[in-house]
């Protein structure tokens, strides 16, 4: 029953328009693909490394290709079909060769179609069984090391730019209580359209995401976490332009969360929505196969849009960020869905109008864990107010259940989290779940009273609005700006030009794995 | 307070010159860590200096808390500050000045540059929507304005203000980690002075919550708006200095 | 019903020792009487000011009468015989006389005795209508002015030990949302035997409680008041050697509230047992008459002995000061019981045992105001925490409906507040209160759960305590260490020789009029 | 961290020089004063410094927040610390020590003098209950303890000293507003130095949680205890100075 007594017609009503309303986009990615997805593609089927300008193999591959007979088929074919026909072995090899010129490229016809793709999937199937090593690895570590000792997790930020500084500051966060460290990405990765490579020491606001930073600090992890007796969890981004290559990434190192949202990518970074919601339904495929949490970003609809005006724009993107991880193998308890503690604090009643936010999404989902993200907006430079909302927010997250606690930090106005303030942030969330932990039993938000009415008329609206996409067309609502107040049509946005429709024939040995199994 | 010049920290009388202070050191807590906190409390001026809080995090790091006095004087007399030195406008009395004095709309162009996507700061100036009730450049009839929203390169801007006629430039720099705002606002402002003659180029306007607003010159920028701007003073300061230009031209 | 479900018969029971452990102490307090009882009275009768060297004339006419007939007659009766013998009108006047051993006193008899009578009544009735008018004037104060927007009463402290430094400051409390200041005294001045005179600079930690400073302070708060359109209230302490002169002056220049505990001055001063019912009972008998409300010290108990262990002992304080309370005269509304948020903060359910202790208070005193204090003991250094214990503290206050919110201050721990710990505090305050106020509604303890066991043992330690003390005396339960493991046996302490029994035939005035009124 | 001598505040980069300051000037919030908060943090060492946060606060009073990097460099070799000189002892050891070396009971006296009336430090250090697990000195058979209690003045505490043969005395002062500690510690010393020729002055023992323990000399004691201090710390420095003083004599 819950303690919203939230009506289940209404609710069912709710699922059934998300999937209405997703539907023609779970379309759009099936008959499209992406320069991103190509590169996965060829990363699963073990494509490494980057040439001496940095520019990865699988991304000068994919030009060689591209250049050669477009994108629409997908690469896998005309580059087995290559592979085969230089008598090469090593695919990286191969790219080496295209991109010294020497490799011409053509979509494979008849038996030597059959041949390309036999060697393509036995490839794409070794690098998924790497994947589900990770995975198993995963599995095996949680039980020897021991898991997180009680929902939430904790779920701390590292963000020095350098990977070397990073490694000492999440063990020290991961000893400190920590159970999910998240290194934060420069600024501007996410516009980029290939994964650097190697260890970095030079992000802004953030530290590159590549796959050898993933190694090390999955490494570091793994070392911390047998000290303590507790897996410690990794958390990058799948978001921006490489999404489908960084799932794969993150499958190959073994990281355990990933941001990825369905449609963050559009609002935030102005990628081009088509593009978008082709990476991230095949992202998803491989999150599910590697067993990996996603964590949806709805909780930035609230820097920009007010909490309480737009509180039901995130149930909305819930209810379709649902939608579009269930149809791509997600299950449930790998649904991180998103939402924040962005009510203007002096509004009255500020703390009530979130638990009914917060209880709104736990009730709704009641099986995913839930991402629940601290204040920003409304953080200012006075430090002491902002560790005092900071315990108010975890407290939300104490009352309501929440899986996954982003640790909000009480610098937030000012820098990038210091050492010092982690180690406050969580003396903060210590204080509170040990303290009001158990509050929650005795937390009854009274019948009719200002919290049920409130979720109720978060649900309401939220319905309503899904009628009207549902009605018209998703595109046409992020065009109009129903998310986060931004407005991004649909022939617009970055990435466009890597974005191809699937020529009759299109053949992507991974996606095809992954929807068999 | 009125009259006096010369004043001291307050904590709860008059002259006490108390202030609060925290950092980390990479120290082990124990006595010689926190001999070296009183150490760099000394150095910052604070005698007495009481450390009231000191905790270990991960391996050899400390946090310190210290409270105490300091003997530094602050001259009241000797502060600079980038004062407004234009009146403030009605969105009337701007669209009326841009009227009269330029004889076409005010043409300005906006955007986010580098790598920097919070667009916020920069929309609560441009946009209608405003800010802290005041309507944003938009919103006034003689100001002609281009967003170009985020993640501007700095040669994107340059064309964009080129096709646009630009009188002023507005940019955003809201990431200040390793000082990538003034990295940017550099490059920028070194882009414009190649682009344009001296005569042509556009007002180059800075704003974002952590720049230091005397640092205009050394930017290389016309003027820089910190925390809290309002679409008003921005509006009022561009019909000043526009049209202080062209008086000068 | 109450939250709490508490059975009536126990809390009947509760009351019923309560009465029956107070009643010989009571006993002892009606017949005796203190040096200070004595210069109250003075007071009351008119005399005023201080002799060269600052020490009052009320202490310079005591001590000349007490060397002439002792304390036990009281002095109300040799003063006024004095004055008609001598023909002065001014008690003040003969006070100075005395002082210059020009005054010879006696304890008059038959139609003398009469004479002395009438006049002293007269003067001290004289005063005790200074009283009521200033009483009368609050009054119309609030309704002038309005008042505390809603409960509880914001309380926040100054002490900057200058009284001059402490009127800006409380002014500028009072604009940023304070209901209630207070005026933390000297560290010295509770064990004076007499009040100072005059305007002071020099405190420690604190500024001394003087007639003047009272004036002063009252003063520049009613002009702060009727800008505020709110009326502020003053606060300052009854406690110490002059505990009934304290009051006398507090009535006098129009205080609104008075820390006035039964047994502070013994456990945490070493004020003699004896001394200090004495002193109490005349002192509440004035409050009382004055419409001022007394604040009680439970809340010191928790900073000595663990706020788990003994809080009952906080129950049974609170339970003999309501009795002490209704005794003298006091009104519920008059009844600002303390108790605090003192349970150490690392331990589980730290915040939920909270919860329970408060809302105890909260449904056994119904009527009373309550006084809600602020953690101390666990304050530390760390005033990015402390800010956060304080926030915890407010939302306590906020769900279970105290009275009076005594504002915590997160340097605690470093040194006494300053001008921004203030403004930060209030800040904490109007946060949690604006935000969470309501959230009463929701909070629910859960039958038969934590929190309704934790009351219910709480109040069954109680009875049990008060059961032990009926069957024992109070005196020897102070002599054992059970209230805040401080022993204070009955024959040891200061001001013991101040204190003296009745002689057949005394007489007070003041007592007679307020018993009789 | 092991070798290196010279350190930085530590923000969150190695040598990022990192630290938070926070204050309030008697000044009314607006651009001067928020400037004037910026002189004050670049005298205490901040370049660049960030000014925050400001707030009114009453009439002419801005809190300050501000962040920056300090140039100052911390240098360990040269931290100064009352280091433990003296082996910390089991109970049983001290006992056994004082047995041996005094051949008597080790007398102690112990007060809170001047008005302060904070007793739970000095009942922590003697009475029985001790205090982070640690008995107090009261536990030690081999101590004679005498605790007075608070706001004890310095005549009586003497005159207790002498009546006790106290070899130790030991004073709390918690209280530190207007110095009231030092000016109670330097009366309490001065008193001891008149009453006792120096050879039979008990050892003076000062302690309380914002002591700076190396004024020991400047206030004419022989040690200070600071926070966190432990019966144990001051039953083994009691045994080390009194048997050291005795081989001395
Ligand atoms: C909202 C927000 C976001 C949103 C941005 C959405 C959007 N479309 O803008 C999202 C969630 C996307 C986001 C993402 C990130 N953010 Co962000 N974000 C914030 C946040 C919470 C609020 C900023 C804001 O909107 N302020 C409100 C506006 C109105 O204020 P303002 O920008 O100061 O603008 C005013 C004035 O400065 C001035 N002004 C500003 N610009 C201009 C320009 C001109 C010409 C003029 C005249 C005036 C002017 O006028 C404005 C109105 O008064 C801050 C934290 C905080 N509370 O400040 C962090 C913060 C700015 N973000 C930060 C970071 C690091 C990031 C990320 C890089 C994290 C990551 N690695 O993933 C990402 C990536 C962003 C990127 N590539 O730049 C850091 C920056 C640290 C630093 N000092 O370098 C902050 C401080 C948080 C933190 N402590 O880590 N962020
Ligand atoms: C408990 C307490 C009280 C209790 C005291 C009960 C009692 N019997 O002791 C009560 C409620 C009565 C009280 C009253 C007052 N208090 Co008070 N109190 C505190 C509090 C909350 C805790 C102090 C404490 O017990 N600490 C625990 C002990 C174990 O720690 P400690 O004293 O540091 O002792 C350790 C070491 O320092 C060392 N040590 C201490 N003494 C000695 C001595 C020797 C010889 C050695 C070797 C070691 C040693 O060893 C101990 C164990 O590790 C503090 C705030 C805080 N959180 O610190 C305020 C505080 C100390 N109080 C303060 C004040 C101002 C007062 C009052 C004056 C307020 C007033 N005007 O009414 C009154 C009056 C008291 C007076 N006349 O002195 C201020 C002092 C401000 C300052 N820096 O000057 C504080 C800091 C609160 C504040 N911010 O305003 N208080
Ligand atoms: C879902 C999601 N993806 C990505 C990001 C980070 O963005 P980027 O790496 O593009 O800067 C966020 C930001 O919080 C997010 O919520
Ligand atoms: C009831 C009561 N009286 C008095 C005081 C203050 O004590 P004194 O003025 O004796 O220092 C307190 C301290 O908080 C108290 O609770």
């Amino acid at each position: 029953m819950g303690k919203l007594g939230l009506d289940p017609v209404t609710v069912a009503r709710a699922r059934a328009l998300a999937a209405e309303a997703g539907r023609p986009v779970v379309e759009l990615a099936r008959s499209h693909t992406t320069v991103s997805v190509e590169r996965a593609v060829l990363r699963l089927a073990g494509v490494a490394g980057a040439d001496p300008d940095g520019i990865p193999w699988v991304n000068r591959l994919v030009d060689a290709v591209v250049a050669d007979v477009g994108l629409g088929h997908g690469v896998a074919l005309p580059v087995f079909d290559a592979l085969l026909r230089e008598g090469v072995d090593d695919v990286t090899l191969l790219a080496q060769k295209a991109a010294a010129g020497s490799v011409r490229f053509a979509v494979p016809d008849g038996r030597f179609r059959t041949a390309a793709r036999r060697s393509a999937d036995r490839h794409v199937r070794a690098g998924l069984r790497r994947i589900d090593r990770r995975r198993a690895e995963r599995d095996r570590l949680v039980a020897r090391c021991g898991d997180a000792p009680r929902r939430p997790w904790i779920y701390l930020i590292v963000a020095t730019g350098d990977i070397f500084e990073d490694i000492p500051q999440a063990q020290a966060a991961a000893r400190a209580g920590a159970d999910v460290i998240a290194v934060i990405r420069s600024t501007g990765q996410s516009l980029l359209d290939y994964v650097p490579e190697g260890a970095t020491r030079e992000g802004f606001a953030g530290t590159y995401a590549t796959q050898e930073n993933f190694r090390l600090m999955r490494a570091a992890l793994d070392e911390t976490s047998a000290q303590l007796g507790r897996y410690v969890r990794l958390t990058n981004y799948a978001s921006g332009l490489c999404m489908p290559e960084m799932a794969v990434l993150a499958g190959l190192e073994r990281l355990d969360m990933m941001l990825n949202d369905s449609m963050y990518g559009i609002l935030f970074r102005d990628i081009n929505p088509v593009r978008t919601f082709v990476d991230q339904r095949f992202s998803r495929q491989v999150h599910a196969r590697a067993g990996i949490v996603i964590n949806t970003g709805e909780d930035n609809y609230l820097t920009t849009a007010d909490a309480v005006e737009a509180a039901h724009t995130v149930t909305v993107s819930q209810l379709l960020n649902e939608y579009f991880a269930h149809e791509a193998g997600l299950a449930d308890w790998q649904l991180g869905l998103g939402h924040a503690f962005e009510v203007d604090p002096d509004l009255p009643e500020s703390f009530r109008l979130e638990l009914a936010h917060a209880l709104l999404a736990r009730e709704l989902f009641p099986d995913a864990p839930l991402k629940w993200m601290p204040p920003t907006r409304h953080m200012t430079g006075d430090v002491f107010r902002g560790n005092l909302l900071d315990g108010f927010f975890n407290l939300v997250g104490a009352m309501t259940g929440q899986g996954i606690l982003l640790v909000g930090m009480m610098t937030e106005a000012v820098v990038t989290p210091w050492l010092s303030d982690r180690d406050i942030a969580l003396q903060n969330v210590r204080y509170v779940l040990g303290a009001a932990g158990g509050l929650h039993e005795d937390f009854v938000p009274a019948p009719g009273g200002f919290i049920q009415r409130r979720a109720d008329q978060v649900l309401r609206e939220a319905v309503g609005l899904l009628e009207r996409i549902a009605s018209g067309s998703l595109l046409d609502a992020i065009g109009d700006g129903t998310f986060g107040i931004m407005r991004r049509p649909a022939d617009r946005g970055k990435g466009l030009d890597g974005v191809a429709a699937h020529e009759p024939g299109y053949y992507n040995p991974a996606a095809h794995l992954l929807e068999v199994s | 307070m009125s009259g006096k010049t010369v004043v001291r920290p307050y904590g709860d009388t008059t002259g006490d010159g108390m202030v609060q202070v925290s950092f980390t050191l990479p120290v082990p807590h124990d006595k010689r860590g926190e001999g070296a906190a009183l150490q760099l409390a000394g150095k910052m001026g604070l005698d007495p200096a009481m450390l009231v809080h000191a905790r270990a995090m991960g391996d050899g790091f400390t946090f310190f808390v210290v409270y105490g006095r300091v003997g530094h004087l602050v001259d009241l007399a000797a502060v600079r500050v980038a004062e407004r030195d234009y009146p403030l406008l009605t969105a009337k009395d701007v669209n009326g000045a841009v009227r009269r004095r330029l004889r076409r709309k005010l043409s300005v162009v906006g955007a986010c540059i580098g790598t920097d996507a919070h667009t916020v700061g920069i929309d609560a100036i441009l946009n209608v929507k405003g800010v802290a009730g005041q309507k944003g450049l938009e919103y006034y009839r003689e100001l002609r304005v281009l967003n170009l929203g985020a993640q501007v390169t700095v040669p994107e801007l340059v064309e964009a203000a080129r096709a646009e006629r630009a009188d002023a430039v507005l940019v955003s720099q809201v990431v200040t980690q390793r000082d990538a705002h003034l990295h940017n606002v550099r490059e920028m402002s070194a882009a414009f002075r190649e682009a344009f003659p001296a005569s042509r180029r556009p007002l180059l306007v800075v704003g974002g919550p952590r720049f230091d607003e005397m640092m205009a010159a050394e930017l290389g920028v016309d003027r820089i708006f910190g925390r809290g701007t309002t679409p008003g003073e921005v509006a009022s300061y561009l019909v000043h200095a526009l049209t202080a230009r062209r008086a000068a031209a």
